[in-house]
């Protein structure tokens, strides 16, 4: 009787979830948005997962792991009896056919996919080796300490190798793996549909359907939620967000991402190649403003440039105050005592850009105040990112805006990528093409050890000299914000940005 | 004798930036039952405006007719009525037909449903398949050809003559007392021009319908009317028997009329054109209206608009030359 | 000698300015269009704020506040003097996109409606295939291939505009090119061009003028579908389709920032719509 | 009489586009292989129902309409085988007038700018000198110059045609082809024109191709006239002997249907039984036998040649 | 009457490859690299120019474009770039959506158009006509996007009478719901189209109410409703329809912002994010769909006009 009990209280239970935009795949080696990986992210497991509400790791479909002394051999030991939801059997082939599908141009099924993050995510794995059903070894061509992290991530899920085989190129559509909740249909621009997998290893979910529904304008999602068809929403806009909190019917989940939203200085070139005037312009604007007014409190003013969320942040750090005062002096110590003209490149919208063109209005505002006269250029995204990150020589631009979202939790995956005069463009990401010999040398060091005490600190030194020579404005971190109806209950959102309804249930 | 139809001191006036114009003013005329009235004038001078006025037709909005106007038809006044009994009278009691056969069909409907229609507006309780027969008779009756395939045509398939057939079939299918025929003949050619007047005059005598002939073709009027109304800037300048009017016109107007048309039989060498042109509806002249054009003016004629006078029995002329007191 | 009906004659386009002055309707459209270019050029000289200054302190205030007579939006910018400042943009976004779909589609109609054949075929060709491009995803493929901004989306809009121009004036073209008095021209030996230019362009171009004076509201709404989809004209300038689609973001807690450039497009759409009007009756020769 | 403009076997076919791809399926011969001579200075009228190619014929002697075959001389040159360059200078020389004086005019200009344009376009004169002659031919066609600046809508109909015959005067033609020019007028206005005409003729030595469908019109105004029935030309003579005594059946009953302002003239006359045939599919043979009440086999399979049966007289008729 | 679709149907042929090429040149020429946007920002140089080789944008564009017509023409119009799915059954399902939309929308706006026009007509000048005529100058002026957010919120939030977004409610397919689902957007849709068919009809019945044969019908003494509806409005409505078959150009372009707002599983979402992405093989299949339908209602209206007018004959 306790059965049909179970069954009578999950036997209905459905939560419709409102995405900004339709999932570009349910395949989890493709996926590169969140909408996706909020959609398809229950149905896999990786062999590690990180922490509830943390970017700590702990085990998932391995039981345990070790590491070689060098650092260069995983050696993981996979729980037994996991089955995936075509009813094979997860086993150390799936793991390996898992990861070289992505990163094996030879492998018979690397044509069934584009895998945007198999060079991030594998790019240092040599190889991998099934030592029996249920051991695998992993190879890594140099050490690499945030590699856990990394296996973590979506584009390390296992899916059911007999699946890829069946459906070719369309496993996006008829997704498999081992997750809480299995496929269902999904039907595009309409929904996606998931069940419950009454198999799972890891404790039964308490939900029976999960439907993700992409509603592309923010107050048509904003009006299907109050007026109860759809159970829970991301990006609210801020300015109705306060009306939410104070409505009873709604929760409001909230929860500091792996998030940074900063503007970038051509450090190369005149004028912001002089410190001073990155100081000053970091002196002008009034961050807290941004957030307060435009943001709404959606965002957290920043104080440095790796985000609270991820270890290694240096809480000691003060951002810049705003101070037009100091700006204006700083400016005319660097001979702009009568004012400057720049450029600022905006984009039009942009996956994590929260509100590109408002706050750009408003630094534009706050400059003006210091005399710095800055033209807009507003660009379509897909321009933009080309615009953007081209070789320094071609670089037309004085400032532009820019955002990172963490992937792996680890600092490296901010620091080394954005600051690395190793990873200027077309490189890599470092988009204020800012060079410190010392900071190279910082974040070089820290990629290759071990140990997380001293990578601390390795981190928290690269980020007082970073902050002081202002190669950007950093503003804010997103927060992630969802709002839910009341009957969603243990609903809690992780700083990767997926959802995990494992544990969710409806009253 | 009663008359059929007795227009007397009709005012006709149309909006022009706000203000009303009597564009045809002092009309009277009748028409007996079974004979032929002729009316003819120039283009503009009122003929098409007098006919609608009498099927209640004229464009309500930006139009009028003055009070002091009557029309009567069989003894009943045809002014101020209600659009429903129009509608009982038009098509049933008298009939008209228009100038340009084409523009007067409705293009998209088949010519057996525009006749069936209009047979069934007057009689509810027929069927179709009767009234299709009766217009099938009618058609016969005009001359056409093939009619059980004419009537599921379209207008468009058939040349000039034949819609103008159509159209005096349809005109004829309710038996009206009355046939108003607006430039029926204008817009064919001469020969078929002939056809139709000759189709005109026998239907006329097989059904004793009245006919109101309205063209500007002096030539056709004396083909086929028996009296002949001559009209001018909106009046009525001579009226008479068709023979009174062709062989001793008395108004300077039809004289001038019948000296400008070419003849077929004599020689000229040079044509009598009256000088100038018609008026418009806004610069009438307040005496007589043909006064600017007419050899014979005076003064007088410039200032004070003369009357009819009789010449002969049934013959009137709107000139000061035949009045009592004369030209001066 | 004076002729009766009276002195010099009146040209077409005279007589047209008397129907309009007659004609009520269209006058109140004239005035309001002159009062709303008045405002739109004086601008600089009103006592206006700064229509991009942010002011983050006095966001989304209602209409009435005092200071901001029409409230402030999202940025705490003055609605009354953006609305104003909008209007000197979308007005010359309007015109200017009708002026370059109206210069191309005339030349392009002239040409195929005129020499017909080969000329024909290809020109129209070419139209139907702008026409069979919806809108929206030719304005957005330009934008994409330009960049999004003023200047895009008007030229974005205008080659939509091309093809209809086009369209009118091959048909009048086709038409008046068999009329009489296009004829005389042949027969006294005019050459082509003379032909085009000087007799069947102007009788063109009436119709023209009115399906232009509707076209311009159509372009400015156009230009704000642009603007919904992030691809128009750029914050912070004020454009009433910019701020139209911003304003959307905050229909709920700030309904004016949307009404405002709404009843603005509204009101400069009515009064073009009563001049296009006015003027079609105007030039309607049969028209009283 | 000299000759002015010889036309041999004139004809001008109109392309029928049916099918899948508009291929040419058959042809509209508006004008069917007419030949006829105009000499200098006389009037050559023009009668037939509408649709029977007056204006085509028109229209192809000016070479507004290129004509499929046929030749057209012009005091010696031929006008058929000329482009458009070559054809410039006969343009002063040969001018039409046409049916509707207000679609024959530009709403949109003057009265002077339309009769100064033929200067404009030939580049003639100075301005002043334009201008004189714009006076003086107004005052021809008796409007006065005060008109000059008006615009044809303001002018009543003959006036308009005034207009019209004016511009056709501006470079001095010698021939004129006037298509319907009183067609549209009232009768009262139409005898103005006419005599109008008739006036200049003498003045300026004009020799005209009078087209009409008004016989009466044509017989007032013509020195001789040619019927034409169906693209073809039928009969041909001096106009007194055609009225007289018409030859071809169809100008028998063409004359007995024109009505006489004369009551009671009783005069005998010939119904022509049904329609006239489409041109695009006229009948074999004679044209007119569909008609004709004189119709014979032979009438139904060959085409009656067109030529001179008595002294200046030309008829296509089997009678003859 | 065949033939003529025939040849409709060829002269369709340049027109759809004009339309292809167009979009092939824009999007290949305009800034942005599909890979680069597949990838995100995070990708490295290698990986782009890799998956550019694999989805063989390297090669020279007319080599690109024959290949691309030539699968197309064997029914494999390719994998979108984006949503990785195959685009022929893809756009087709989401055009159906669109295209059911679009019809609803006409059906509303020809309805009230017509409608308006019609009343407008025949009381001209009055204050009916001037009032209604407002009427439908605002409904011209409403965006369709704000248009669209107000009748969810008052229709939807409110009055709690149609679903606000969407086709079908969550984990529903029937077909009553489909309906309530395609009322709010298919108004929104309709509002521009009805105001143009309105103007339209009111000027073109005017017109008509100037004929000829309206004054025969009149004479005739049949019943003024039979004049209006069946002599003046058959006649009214064929320059009405010409307007109605260019209005299906700007009803499936409008249809994009309607989508968006109303999250409606159209093409309009998938186009507009194609064209941001690059993503050449959906674009280009939507793109042929469109101008397919766009020729083909254009080709049905030249049919109806052919039904409707006697006149025009298509041997
Ligand atoms: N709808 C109208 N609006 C204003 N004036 C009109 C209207 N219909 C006719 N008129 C005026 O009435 C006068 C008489 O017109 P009507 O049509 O009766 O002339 P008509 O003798 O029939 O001429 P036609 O031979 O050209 O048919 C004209 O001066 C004309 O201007
Ligand atoms: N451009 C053209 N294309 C095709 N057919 C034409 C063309 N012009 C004239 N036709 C046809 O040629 C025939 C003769 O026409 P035309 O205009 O010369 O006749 P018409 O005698 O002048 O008639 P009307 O008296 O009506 O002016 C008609 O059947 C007409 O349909
Ligand atoms: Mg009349
Ligand atoms: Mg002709």
């Amino acid at each position: 009787s306790s059965k049909t009990s179970d069954q009578e209280k999950s036997g209905n239970s459905q939560i419709v979830i409102g995405l900004e935009a339709e999932p570009t795949s349910l395949d989890a080696h493709q996926i590169s948005d969140y909408n996706s990986s909020r959609a398809a992210m229950e149905i896999y497991d990786q062999l590690v997962q990180f922490k509830d509400e943390s970017t700590e790791i702990e085990p998932d479909l391995a039981e345990k792991w070790d590491v070689s002394d060098n650092g260069l051999v995983y050696t993981f030991y996979l729980k037994k009896g996991v089955k995936f939801h075509d009813g094979t059997d997860f086993n150390a082939d799936a793991v390996k056919f898992s990861i070289d599908r992505q990163i094996d141009p030879k492998h018979p099924y690397h044509n069934t996919g584009q895998f945007a993050y198999a060079d991030f995510t594998f790019g240092m794995v040599k190889k991998v080796e099934v030592v029996d059903d249920y051991t695998v070894k992993i190879t890594l061509k140099e050490r690499f300490a945030p590699f856990l992290g990394n296996l973590a991530m979506h584009a390390a899920s296992i899916v059911s190798p007999a699946a890829v085989k069946k459906y070719g190129a369309d496993f996006t559509k008829h997704p498999v793996g081992t997750g809480p909740y299995k496929f269902s249909s999904w039907n595009p621009g309409v929904e996606i549909v998931l069940k419950k997998n009454k198999d799972y290893f890891n404790g039964k979910a308490k939900v029976n359907t999960l439907i993700f529904k992409p509603i592309t304008d923010p107050q048509t999602r904003l009006a299907e939620l109050e007026s109860g068809n759809i159970d829970m929403i991301v990006n609210i806009p801020p300015d109705d967000l306060s009306r939410l909190r104070a409505d009873d019917n709604f929760q409001v989940i909230e929860q500091a991402g792996m998030h940074l939203w900063w503007t970038a200085f051509n450090t190369q070139k005149k004028p912001f190649n002089d410190i001073r005037v990155r100081q000053a312009v970091n002196y002008a604007i009034n961050k807290e403003s941004i957030v307060k007014d435009i943001l709404k409190g959606t965002g957290e003013v920043a104080n440095t440039v790796l985000p609270s969320t991820v270890w290694g942040h240096n809480a000691e750090l003060k951002n810049y105050e705003y101070n037009p005062e100091k700006a204006k002096q700083l400016l005319s110590e660097a001979g702009y005592k009568d004012g400057l003209k720049v450029t600022y490149w905006v984009p039009e919208s942009g996956s994590g850009m929260q509100q590109p063109q408002a706050m750009a209005a408003a630094i534009q505002s706050d400059l003006a105040k210091v005399g710095i006269e800055v033209k807009i250029q507003t660009i379509e995204w897909g321009a933009y990112l080309d615009k953007v990150f081209v070789p320094v020589a071609e670089n037309e631009m004085d400032m532009h805006q820019m955002s990172w979202i963490g992937d792996n939790g680890d600092p490296d995956n901010f620091l080394y990528i954005l600051f690395s005069s190793q990873q200027w463009p077309t490189a890599g990401f470092n988009d204020a093409y800012y060079k410190n010999k010392e900071v190279d040398q910082l974040l070089n060091d820290a990629r290759v050890t071990e140990d997380k005490g001293e990578r601390t600190k390795m981190y928290e030194k690269a980020q007082e000299i970073i902050m002081k020579d202002a190669p950007w404005v950093v503003i804010d971190s997103e927060k992630q914000i969802v709002v839910a109806g009341k009957k969603i209950k243990n609903f809690k959102l992780h700083p990767t940005g997926v959802f995990r309804f494992a544990n969710v249930e409806v009253q | 004798m009663s008359a059929l139809l007795q227009v007397e001191d009709l005012e006709i006036l149309f909006k022009k930036k706000k203000e009303y114009v009597s564009t045809v003013s002092g009309v009277t005329f009748h028409v007996n039952p079974g004979e032929t009235l002729g009316i003819v004038g120039e283009s503009g001078c009122g003929k098409s405006v007098t006919s609608l006025s009498i099927m209640g037709l004229l464009p309500d909005n930006y139009s009028r007719i003055s009070e002091q106007s009557t029309i009567q038809y069989n003894g009943r006044s045809l002014v101020g009525i209600s659009e429903r009994e129009f509608r009982n009278i038009r098509g049933k009691e008298i009939a008209m037909i228009f100038q340009d056969p084409m523009s007067s069909l409705n293009p998209v409907l088949t010519i057996g449903y525009q006749m069936v229609e209009m047979i069934r507006a007057h009689e509810p309780q027929l069927s179709k398949k009767a009234a299709e027969e009766i217009i099938i008779s009618m058609l016969k009756k005009v001359g056409i050809p093939r009619a059980e395939k004419i009537i599921d045509e379209y207008p468009h398939q058939l040349s000039g003559g034949m819609r103008q057939r159509i159209m005096i079939a349809m005109a004829l299918s309710c038996n009206p007392k009355l046939l108003i025929a607006d430039e029926p003949t204008t817009a064919l050619d001469v020969t078929i021009q002939a056809q139709i007047l000759e189709l005109i005059k026998s239907l006329q005598q097989e059904f004793n319908t009245a006919v109101m002939l309205i063209t500007h073709d002096l030539a056709v009027v004396a083909e086929v009317c028996d009296r002949v109304m001559v009209m001018y800037a909106g009046t009525v300048v001579e009226e008479g028997q068709a023979a009174d009017i062709f062989n001793e016109a008395k108004h300077p107007y039809t004289i001038g009329l019948l000296n400008s048309i070419p003849s077929l039989e004599e020689n000229i060498s040079r044509l009598d054109a009256i000088p100038g042109s018609v008026p418009s509806p806004e610069e009438f002249p307040s005496g007589c209206r043909f006064a600017p054009r007419c050899p014979h003016a005076t003064e007088k004629c410039y200032n004070q608009p003369p009357d009819h006078y009789q010449i002969s029995d049934h013959h009137f002329a709107r000139c000061w030359l035949y009045s009592k007191e004369g030209v001066n | 000698m004076e002729g009766k009906r009276g002195k010099r004659a009146d040209g077409p386009w005279k007589i047209a300015c008397k129907k309009i002055i007659r004609d009520k309707a269209s006058m109140v459209g004239f005035v309001l269009l002159f009062l709303f270019l008045c405002l739109f050029l004086l601008a600089p000289v009103l006592p206006l704020q700064n229509p991009v200054e942010v002011n983050l302190a006095k966001r989304l205030q209602p209409i009435g506040t005092p200071g901001n007579m029409l409230g402030t939006d999202h940025l705490g910018r003055d609605m009354l003097s953006r609305l104003i400042w909008g209007g000197r943009v979308s007005v010359v976004i309007g015109f200017i996109a009708v002026g370059i779909a109206l210069v191309f589609g005339t030349i392009l109609g002239l040409v195929a409606g005129y020499f017909q054949r080969f000329f024909d075929t290809v020109i129209m060709r070419f139209m139907d295939i702008l026409m069979a491009f919806p809108y929206v995803l030719l304005a957005i493929a330009i934008i994409a291939a330009l960049g999004p901004g003023l200047l895009n989306t008007m030229i974005a809009v205008s080659i939509v505009g091309i093809p209809y121009y086009a369209r009118i004036v091959r048909s009048s073209t086709l038409m008046y090119r068999n009329m009489e008095f296009v004829l005389a021209q042949r027969a006294l030996g005019a050459g082509h061009w003379h032909i085009i230019v000087r007799h069947i362009f102007p009788n063109c171009l009436p119709p023209l003028i009115v399906a232009a004076s509707l076209d311009v509201g159509w372009m400015i709404l156009a230009a704000s579908g642009m603007s919904f989809l992030g691809l128009g004209a750029q914050p912070p300038l004020a454009e009433w389709g910019v701020m139209l689609s911003e304003g959307q973001k905050y229909i709920r807690v700030a309904p004016h920032e949307s009404l405002l450039p709404g009843l603005a497009i509204f009101l400069v759409v009515l009064s073009l719509n009563l001049v296009g009007d006015g003027l079609r009756d105007a030039l309607d020769p049969k028209s009283k | 009489m000299a000759k002015l403009l010889q036309v041999t076997n004139l004809k001008k076919y109109f392309p029928v586009k049916k099918g899948l791809f508009r291929q040419t399926v058959s042809e509209v011969k508006a004008v069917d292989d007419v030949s006829f001579t105009l000499y200098e200075g006389e009037t050559l009228g023009l009668v037939g129902e509408s649709g029977c190619g007056k204006s085509t014929l028109g229209r192809t002697v000016l070479q507004l309409i290129k004509p499929t075959s046929g030749e057209v001389v012009y005091r010696g040159s031929n006008l058929t085988d000329m482009n458009f360059r070559e054809l410039r200078p006969f343009r002063k020389e040969i001018q039409m007038i046409f049916q509707d004086p207000y679609a024959s005019l530009n709403g949109r200009q003057t009265v002077k700018q339309i009769l100064q344009e033929p200067f404009q376009i030939h580049q003639l004169y100075s301005r002043k000198e334009r201008e004189e002659r714009v006076q003086e031919i107004l005052e021809k066609v008796g409007l006065n110059k005060e008109m000059s600046n008006r615009y044809p809508h303001e002018f009543s109909g003959g006036q308009r045609q005034r207009v019209g015959i004016a511009r056709a005067l501006m470079l001095e033609p010698s021939l004129i082809i006037a298509d319907e020019p009183v067609s549209a007028l009232d009768v009262s206005v139409q005898a103005q024109v006419i005599n109008l005409m008739q006036d200049l003729q003498e003045q300026y030595k004009l020799t005209y191709l009078f087209i009409a469908h008004d016989l009466s019109v044509v017989k007032h105004f013509s020195t001789r006239v040619g019927v034409m029935y169906l693209g073809r030309m039928v009969e041909l003579a001096e106009k007194s002997s055609l009225y007289k005594r018409p030859l071809h059946p169809y100008t028998k009953a063409l004359l007995s249907a024109v009505p006489v302002p004369k009551v009671g003239s009783k005069r005998e006359r010939i119904i022509l039984e049904g329609d006239v045939p489409s041109p695009e599919n006229p009948p074999t043979g004679c044209t007119f036998h569909t008609r004709c009440s004189y119709c014979m086999n032979v009438c139904k399979q060959e085409r009656p040649n067109f030529k001179e049966v008595e002294n200046g007289r030309f008829v296509a008729c089997h009678l003859y | 009457m065949a033939s003529y679709i025939l040849r409709r149907i060829w002269g369709l042929i340049p027109v759809l490859i004009g339309v292809t090429i167009l979009v092939f040149m824009i999007m290949h020429l305009s800034p942005g690299d599909p890979a680069k946007i597949m990838l995100g920002p995070k990708a490295t140089t290698e990986s782009i120019a890799k998956l550019n080789a694999e989805l063989g944008l390297d090669q020279p564009l007319y080599v690109q474009y024959f290949t691309w017509i030539s699968n197309v023409l064997t029914g494999d119009w390719g994998r979108s770039l984006q949503l990785k799915m195959e685009v022929l059954p893809l756009v087709a399902d989401r055009f159906g959506a669109t295209l059911l939309l679009t019809l609803c929308s006409i059906l509303i706006a020809t309805a009230i158009g017509i409608g308006s026009g019609i009343i407008s007509a025949y009381r001209k000048f009055s204050w009916t006509d001037r009032s209604l005529m407002l009427f439908v100058l605002v409904g011209f002026c409403l965006p369709v996007f704000w248009l669209g957010i107000i009748l969810q919120i008052v229709f939807g939030l409110k009055l709690q009478l149609f679903p606000i977004s969407g086709m079908y409610s969550p984990g529903q397919t029937g077909l009553m719901d489909l309906f309530l689902h395609l009322v709010l957007p298919s108004l929104a849709l309709s509002a521009g189209a009805g105001a143009v068919i309105a103007r339209m009809t009111r000027s073109s019945m005017l017109e008509v109410f100037e004929q000829d044969y309206i004054r025969t019908a009149r004479s005739k003494g049949i019943n003024e409703r039979r004049v209006i509806y069946i002599h003046a409005l058959k006649n009214a409505f064929i320059p009405v329809l010409t307007v109605l078959g260019m209005q299906i150009g700007f009803l499936l372009a409008g249809a994009v912002l309607v989508e968006m707002v109303f999250a409606w599983p159209g093409i309009g979402t998938l186009m507009v994010n194609g064209i941001l992405a690059r993503d050449f093989p959906l674009v280009q299949g939507v793109i042929l769909f469109v101008a397919t339908t766009y020729v083909i209602v254009n080709l049905i209206v030249d049919i109806l006009y052919a039904i409707l007018d006697p006149r025009i004959s298509y041997q």
